[in-house]
């Protein structure tokens, strides 16, 4: 569904992933993991477009999309739930989703979306009117994840979510995932967290300083010795 | 690295200015030199508050005008040398810059710009409605024999050139310095955070204040300059939005936060606008105008950071390369 | 990286001079270029530099006075035996062989800074022999103080601060009758119609703009009516409004609570419209509105009001009533008009009459010699057949005592000369009929 | 009096609010001070006159060809202009509107020279409402009633529809909206669009009572920007507001200290309230 | 027992109805290494900014080596010795990372040079020597991290105080960071270390406080609050703190 070949991408010239080629199949839950500064989130945005790669293929559902602006890609079927939640403060619950169904124009279609996003999350439908800045931090991530599925996406990219959340509600979140998945989503996740993030993982990737150093099941990287110490930085 | 280098870029820059004037006769160049230097001091002076610090003032007029006025007042009704008259007006410069942008440094960005253009357009409302200072009808200066002491003079404009040189040094060097210095470093801290500015240790509001007191001192200086050589000021001219935006526009055009953006900037401005006027401006069409308003949107279109930008690009390029290198 | 910087820079400086050369060059290589027609033709050209608003928020009017001053040139240059003046039945000066005159304009912007540079620039590098200009007050000071400091002769036009001719210069000399004058005959003309028509006027309101010419014209009120304190006349309100006004409606609502019998005007075409708008939305009705030289003198007033500017009044140097009984103003009128699109005023007939001055004054002096020229300006009289006065002649402090101005009112869209009543071409109306019943 | 002071104030502040919505827009959601705003006003100005003198069409009738008109200028001001210079740091922007303001100023008055000019007739030309003591012309009513109309107009397209969200969430957050599918590109070129049409609006409705020339924006853009900041950059309540407190205090100021005072009443109230409220009236 | 160096006394701090900390009272002593911990939300940031003065707090006092520091202006406490770094990350990125560093240096210095060594000397305390002429904005997370410490410590503070530092960081790079923690301890610098990262503050802190929803629930030496049951509900959670049993 997803193929990246040789990707290299960064700021100003200076490249932060180098040469990393991963896929994602249909109906997969695949992790990337890996520690902060890795180059994992520069990839997702990449994905979505917000980035240009340097060098490097993109292809999604057999077409290319590593020249096309970001707005485009959505409509393409991938979301992308940012890392830091990214939610629009200043707007409802309802004004945030709504602007995840942007692509779509079928109003009975927007209705159906919102309406499966609240039986997933019952609490965002109490919170519909209420400004998102008001929300807490897990229902923030809520929020987040909701807005992604607003544009029926094919393929759902989450970063970091656990970042700046208590365990107790990673799991909870990473719970919801699962299901969503599950439902026969693609999810694209993208974490620090190695243990939560690939115990769910049908596959998973190492990215270290930059480059893909291991694959595999989540179970097998789970397990491996080498995954263990290329993530530690040894 | 070039520490060691037998002459520094200034010192060239200086004696090129200096020599021009010199080379090329002709008084109208001459007034163009004076006013080039004017204009790229002032520059220099607005880039210490708005280039460095990073607090955009709309409203340097108002010191400009000050200074100008000091002086003038001072000559046109007691017989002061203006030379007094520019101390004095650099003292009450600096004091209102201190009194009025002391409350404002708490507005962030465009607020804090608004507010400066503001009190600009207030003080310039007090000089059209004072009469000591003659009001709306403005003064003109008195022309005495030409000399030093009254700062006139009628047959030649080099020494006109002469102290503008003096002062656009002076500017240039005091943003060198505090480009180089402590404040330089604590004002671009300040620029760029104030939260983390104050975690260690930088007294913000302090250093915003003593960086709009050198700024206004500066502008005032100008002033003085202008007004003696002008010889005739009214508010409408001094304390002009115009004068403001020219300063900004010519910082801006150069490169802001740099001691060289002004002066370049005001090398190509004051030219530009005066030989479109010369060439174009007896049309009575506004031809020269346009044409200046199409440059300035031309050099903002394609090169966003200034003059300077070229310059920086390279250098970030190298830099960029070099750092990529390093880490891989 | 720095040596390249300060290459680059030294570049940029060495642009400006080269600019500057350049624009000498070109100079330079016009000059012979035209000398070397002229004498083929064997004469050679006067050159006179005119310093006007020509863009900016008055360029309305400079550009007017562009006109004015490039039909006095092609009345001097070309032969117009049709115009009764000497310079108009010869091409060029006859005195000095025929030689053309050419005005060189520089744009001042309303700023004084420029008019002084563009002062220096005139005379240095197109080496001019005198210059006119420059409507603005305080644009016409520095670039006369040039003047006396080059010692060249400097014949103002319309400039109507009674400062400028104050100041003791010896080079200055200036047509318009300044704002002193005009006031004391503001006063004479509400005597006038006091006496004849019993107009019952007594309170007087002034109304200017913040600036030089707004702020010096009630000054002179504020003298003069000391003067005419015994006639009855009072001041019951001053209100002054900042230049570049976006509004006047406390303004007027003060106009208004003050019911003046007559108001005095110091405005600029653009608010003094908008001040006639506001006195008929709030129904101000005074008996009389008398304007300083400014914004009534434009004809775009009636163009813009139409029937709303009548019963305005102001001093004029003409007015088209009177191209009818001055043949001379008419024909120079049919230039004028042909240029501009618009009939001649009096800002602009007083241009065109320093245009004509300096040149007549060079004729006269036969010379472009600034110190004989100024004799000439100063010692002879001038003939100016499209004044109502007849002729110009200047007193020692440059002042043209010869007032060139008749009170105008506008009736039915046309400036009527209404006093002194030698020259009426229609009766004054001393009383505005209300707004509603026009 | 006082009476008719205080409502012409008002009167008057609904005029400046009308020229101010349009700014904030671009203000809060690009953070672009554009100096052209004054200049969009004055070809909307100059585009009613002229069809009032070319075809004698009422300045009620070529409104809406006036909005659209500078709906397109502004639009292709942000596609050819503009969007060169939104990421430029600092100041760039600005030097790039100043340029154009420069520019369209002087190329109107090269076309269409300097001359003060007027509409001179018009469905509401020299008519006005008489309330006792207190007199109001019609073309101000008008333009109320307009800057009225195009406050709720404006704040209802920025709060209930699809592009209006779009709107809002560029500004909160420009990298975030792209990922909601959003063409930030395009919302910006709309923004602009839409601000442009705004000062269409209020240019048509103002030119029935102000002279047209090549200066007139810029007499009012200088306000504009006052009353902007004072009800916060990219509050389309707070420029409504703020114009009224503007007119307000321009038509006090002026009654109590003299006319010659009334700007700088204005600056004065927008430095004291901004000491209280550093982010203007409504701002965040 | 002598007088601690940081003394907080029963701060208070509302934002509008939301009660941010309340009463909350704690001291650390010089030299000590203290934590401060709580799940999210539970206003431990929001204390940092109340004991630098960044806010002002609505009731409640500070004071630092016997100083009172309430509500006086970060950079007063700055000037005392009290330093701070922040939770996200504000390198002045225009400048290199010894421009950074030597901006912190200044404070105890005018001079140019001197703040140049100072500058050098604490980059290669932090490991950052090789990147000194890097522009700080083009650093990695764990870099800018350092940064951030290094232009803190920069200032010569008598105390530090480290709002989640480690954040982010993997192994290796939180190891380093303990080691430069303990190493600035036994340099004589008390540090307050706000941080999530249980395994890496345990075997460092001297005392660790625990704040819930604004109000601290524990003061203790760390092996104490690692089995005090209200701390592990409150902020632990099940899973992960069977999980850091078994690491």
């Amino acid at each position: 569904m997803l193929k990246v070949k040789n990707l290299s991408v960064g700021y100003d010239n200076v490249p932060v992933v180098f040469d990393a080629s991963f896929e994602v199949k249909e109906g997969e839950l695949v992790s990337i993991v890996g520690s902060n500064g890795a180059g994992k989130t520069t990839i997702l945005k990449t994905l979505s477009g917000l980035l240009k790669p340097f060098s490097g293929q993109i292809e999604f559902l057999g077409r290319r999309t590593d020249r096309m602006p970001a707005h485009e890609i959505v409509k393409c079927g991938i979301a992308h739930v940012p890392e830091g939640r990214r939610v629009f403060g200043k707007m409802t619950v309802l004004d945030n989703l709504l602007l995840g169904a942007h692509t779509l124009e079928n109003q009975d279609e927007i209705a159906g979306r919102l309406k499966e996003v609240y039986d997933i999350f019952p609490r965002l439908k109490e919170r519909e009117f209420q400004k998102a800045e008001t929300l807490s931090g897990g229902e923030q991530q809520m929020l987040a994840i909701a807005r992604g599925l607003m544009s029926k996406p094919r393929l759902l990219m989450v970063d970091e979510m656990s970042l700046g959340l208590m365990p107790i509600l990673v799991d909870r979140v990473m719970e919801i995932l699962k299901e969503i998945s599950r439902q026969g989503l693609t999810v694209l996740l993208v974490e620090q967290k190695v243990q939560e993030a690939l115990e769910m993982a049908d596959r998973g990737y190492v990215l270290q300083t930059g480059r893909i150093v291991a694959e595999g099941t989540g179970k097998e990287l789970l397990e491996s010795d080498m995954v263990k110490k290329a993530y530690m930085g040894m | 690295m070039m520490k060691k280098m037998k002459f520094h870029p200034l010192l060239v820059i200086f004696f090129v200015i200096l020599i021009l004037p010199f080379i090329n006769d002709n008084i109208n160049f001459h007034h163009i030199m004076i006013m080039f230097l004017i204009y790229a001091g002032l520059g220099e002076a607005w880039n210490i508050i708005t280039g460095f610090a990073g607090q955009t003032s709309f409203g340097h007029a108002a010191f400009f005008g000050i200074g100008a006025y000091t002086s003038t007042v001072l000559f046109y009704r007691m017989h002061i040398s203006p030379w007094a008259g520019m101390i004095l007006g650099i003292l009450l410069a600096t004091l209102v810059a201190a009194v009025v942008s002391y409350p404002c440094f708490k507005l962030k960005g465009h607020y804090f710009a608004i507010a400066t253009l503001a009190i600009a357009e207030i003080i310039k409302q007090i000089f059209i409605s004072w009469e000591y200072v003659e009001g709306a009808t403005g003064i003109s200066i008195p022309v005495m024999d030409e000399g030093i002491l009254n700062m006139q003079f009628h047959t030649s404009k080099i020494p006109y050139f002469l102290i503008a040189f003096a002062i656009f040094s002076i500017a240039v060097l005091t943003a060198h310095y505090i480009e180089q210095n402590k404040m330089g470093f604590y004002l671009k801290a300040i620029r760029e955070g104030g939260d983390a500015a104050e975690a260690i240790g930088i007294d913000t509001v302090k250093y915003k204040l003593f960086a709009m007191m050198i700024s206004a001192a500066l502008s005032a200086a100008f002033g003085t300059l202008y007004a003696q050589y002008i010889l005739y000021i009214d508010p409408f001219m001094v304390f002009t939005m115009d004068v403001s935006m020219k300063i900004v526009l010519l910082t801006v055009l150069g490169g802001l936060g740099s001691i060289y953006g002004p002066i370049i900037g005001a090398a190509i401005l004051i030219p530009l606008s005066e030989y479109t006027r010369i060439f174009l401006g007896g049309t009575g069409k506004g031809v020269d105008l346009i044409i200046f308003g199409a440059l300035i949107v031309a050099v903002a279109c394609f090169e966003p950071e200034g003059i300077l930008g070229i310059f920086k690009k390279g250098q970030r390029k190298k830099r960029g390369v070099d750092y990529a290198r390093a880490t891989t | 990286m720095k040596k390249f910087f300060s290459l680059i820079l030294v570049l940029f400086l060495v642009a400006g001079l080269i600019l500057a050369g350049c624009g000498q060059q070109k100079q330079a290589q016009e000059q012979p270029a035209q000398q070397n027609q002229d004498t083929k033709q064997e004469t050679q050209t006067v050159k006179i530099g005119a310093i006007l608003p020509l863009s900016g928020s008055a360029a309305a009017t400079g550009v007017k006075l562009k006109y004015a001053i490039e039909t006095a040139q092609e009345i001097i240059n070309g032969e117009h035996p049709e115009i009764n003046m000497e310079l108009a039945k010869s091409a060029g000066l006859p005195n000095l062989n025929g030689a053309k005159v050419e005005f060189i304009f520089a744009d001042h912007q309303a700023n004084p800074e420029v008019a002084k540079s563009e002062a220096e620039r005139l005379i240095q590098n197109e080496k001019v022999v005198g210059l006119i200009g420059c409507y603005h007050s305080s644009a016409t000071k520095p670039a006369s103080q040039v003047a006396e400091r080059f010692q060249i002769p400097f014949v103002a036009g319309s400039s109507s601060s009674a400062a400028l001719t104050e100041r003791g210069l010896k080079w200055f000399t200036r047509i318009a009758p300044h704002d002193g004058m005009e006031t004391v005959l503001f006063f004479d003309y509400l005597k006038f119609l006091n006496e004849k028509y019993s107009a019952g006027i007594k309170k007087v309101a002034v109304v200017y703009i913040d600036n030089e010419y707004g702020v010096h014209a009630f000054e002179m009120v504020k003298k003069t009516i000391e003067n005419y304190k015994a006639d009855g006349f009072e001041l019951v309100a001053d209100i002054k409004y900042p230049a570049n006004v976006s509004n006047v409606d406390t303004e007027v609502q003060k106009v208004k609570a003050a019911k003046p019998d007559a108001i005095f005007h110091a405005s600029y075409i653009g608010d003094m419209t908008q001040f006639v708008k506001k006195y008929k939305e709030l129904n101000v009705v005074p008996k009389v509105v008398l304007s300083y030289c400014g914004g009534y003198q434009d004809p775009q007033f009636v163009v813009n009001l139409g029937k709303d500017a009548d019963y305005f009044s102001g001093p004029n140097a003409t007015t088209s009533a009177l191209f009818s009984k001055m043949p001379d103003l008419e024909k120079i009128n049919e230039i004028y008009k042909a240029k501009s699109g618009v009939d001649i005023d009096g800002p602009t007939l007083e241009d065109f009459a320093s245009a004509m001055v300096i040149a007549e004054a060079i004729n006269k002096a036969g010379t472009t010699e600034p110190a004989k020229v100024l004799e000439a300006l100063k010692t002879q009289e001038f003939a100016a057949p499209y004044f109502v006065s007849g002729k110009i002649k200047f007193g020692d402090d440059g002042q043209n005592i010869h007032s060139a101005s008749v009170m105008t009112q506008i009736q039915n869209g046309i400036y009527e000369a209404v006093w002194p009543t030698d020259y009426q071409t229609k009766e004054p109306i001393p009383a505005f009929p209300d707004w509603s019943k026009r | 009096m006082l009476l008719q002071v205080i409502a012409s104030g008002v009167l008057m502040g609904f005029v400046y609010a009308l020229v101010a919505i349009g700014l904030t827009l671009i203000w809060g959601v690009m953070d672009i001070i554009n100096f052209a705003h004054g200049e969009f006003l004055m070809i909307s100005m100059y585009t009613v006159f002229w069809m009032y003198t070319l075809l004698k069409f009422d300045p009620f009738v070529s409104l809406p060809v006036a909005a659209l008109l500078i709906f397109v200028i502004s639009y292709l001001t942000y596609k050819i202009i503009i969007k060169r210079v939104i990421d430029a740091p600092g100041l760039t922007a600005l030097l790039a509107t100043f340029g154009l303001s420069l520019f369209i100023r002087n190329l109107a008055q090269f076309l269409w020279s300097p001359d003060y000019r007027f509409v001179t007739t018009s469905l509401v030309a020299d008519k006005k409402i008489t309330m006792g003591p207190v007199i109001i012309g019609l073309p101000q009513m008008a333009a109320a009633m307009g800057s009225i109309i195009m406050t709720v107009l404006v704040f209802y397209f920025i709060q209930k529809t699809k592009t209006g969200r779009a709107i809002q969430a560029t500004a909160l957050d420009r990298d975030t909206a792209k990922l909601m599918g959003i063409d930030t590109e395009k919302v910006y070129a709309i923004t602009f669009g839409i601000s442009g049409a705004c000062v269409g609006v209020a240019g048509a409705l103002m030119a029935t009572f102000f002279p047209v020339y090549p200066e007139s924006g810029a007499l009012y853009s200088l306000l504009a920007f006052v009353i902007v900041a004072l009800g916060g950059f990219g509050n389309i309540k707070g420029a409504l507001y703020g114009g009224i407190i503007i007119g307000l205090a321009e038509a006090l100021g002026g009654f109590a200290f003299g006319t010659q005072f009334k700007y700088a009443v204005v600056f004065l109230i927008y430095l004291l309230v901004i000491q209280v409220r550093p982010k203007g009236l409504f701002g965040w | 027992m002598p007088e601690p160096l940081l003394d907080v006394r029963g701060i208070t701090m509302k934002f509008g109805s939301l009660v941010a900390n309340e009463d909350v009272t704690f001291a650390v002593n010089e030299g000590e290494i203290v934590s401060l911990i709580g799940p999210n939300g539970a206003g431990k940031t929001t204390l940092f900014n109340c004991i630098t003065g960044f806010y002002k707090p609505h009731s409640g006092r500070v004071f630092f080596n016997g100083i009172d520091i309430t509500a006086k202006p970060p950079h007063y406490s700055a000037r005392l010795g009290l330093t701070r770094t922040f939770q996200i990350v504000k390198p002045l990125k225009e400048m290199t990372v010894k421009e950074n560093v030597m901006t912190g240096a200044f404070l105890r210095t005018s001079g140019k040079k001197q703040a140049e060594l100072t500058a050098m000397e604490i980059l290669e305390l932090t490991h950052l020597a090789e990147k000194s002429d890097v522009p700080a904005a083009s650093l990695t997370i764990a870099d800018k991290k350092r940064l951030e410490i290094a232009r803190a410590l920069a200032t010569r503070p008598k105390m530090l105080m480290l709002d989640e530092a480690m954040a982010g960081l993997n192994q290796t790079e939180i190891k380093d960071a303990m080691e430069l923690c303990l190493g600035l301890k036994r340099k004589g610098i008390t540090l307050l270390v706000v941080e999530h990262i249980m395994e890496a503050i345990m075997p460092i802190s001297d005392r660790v406080v625990v704040l819930n929803a604004g109000k601290k629930i524990a003061d203790d030496v760390p092996e104490n609050v690692t089995s005090n049951e209200e701390v592990i509900k409150a902020y632990l959670g099940e899973r992960y703190n069977a999980k850091s049993k078994k690491s």
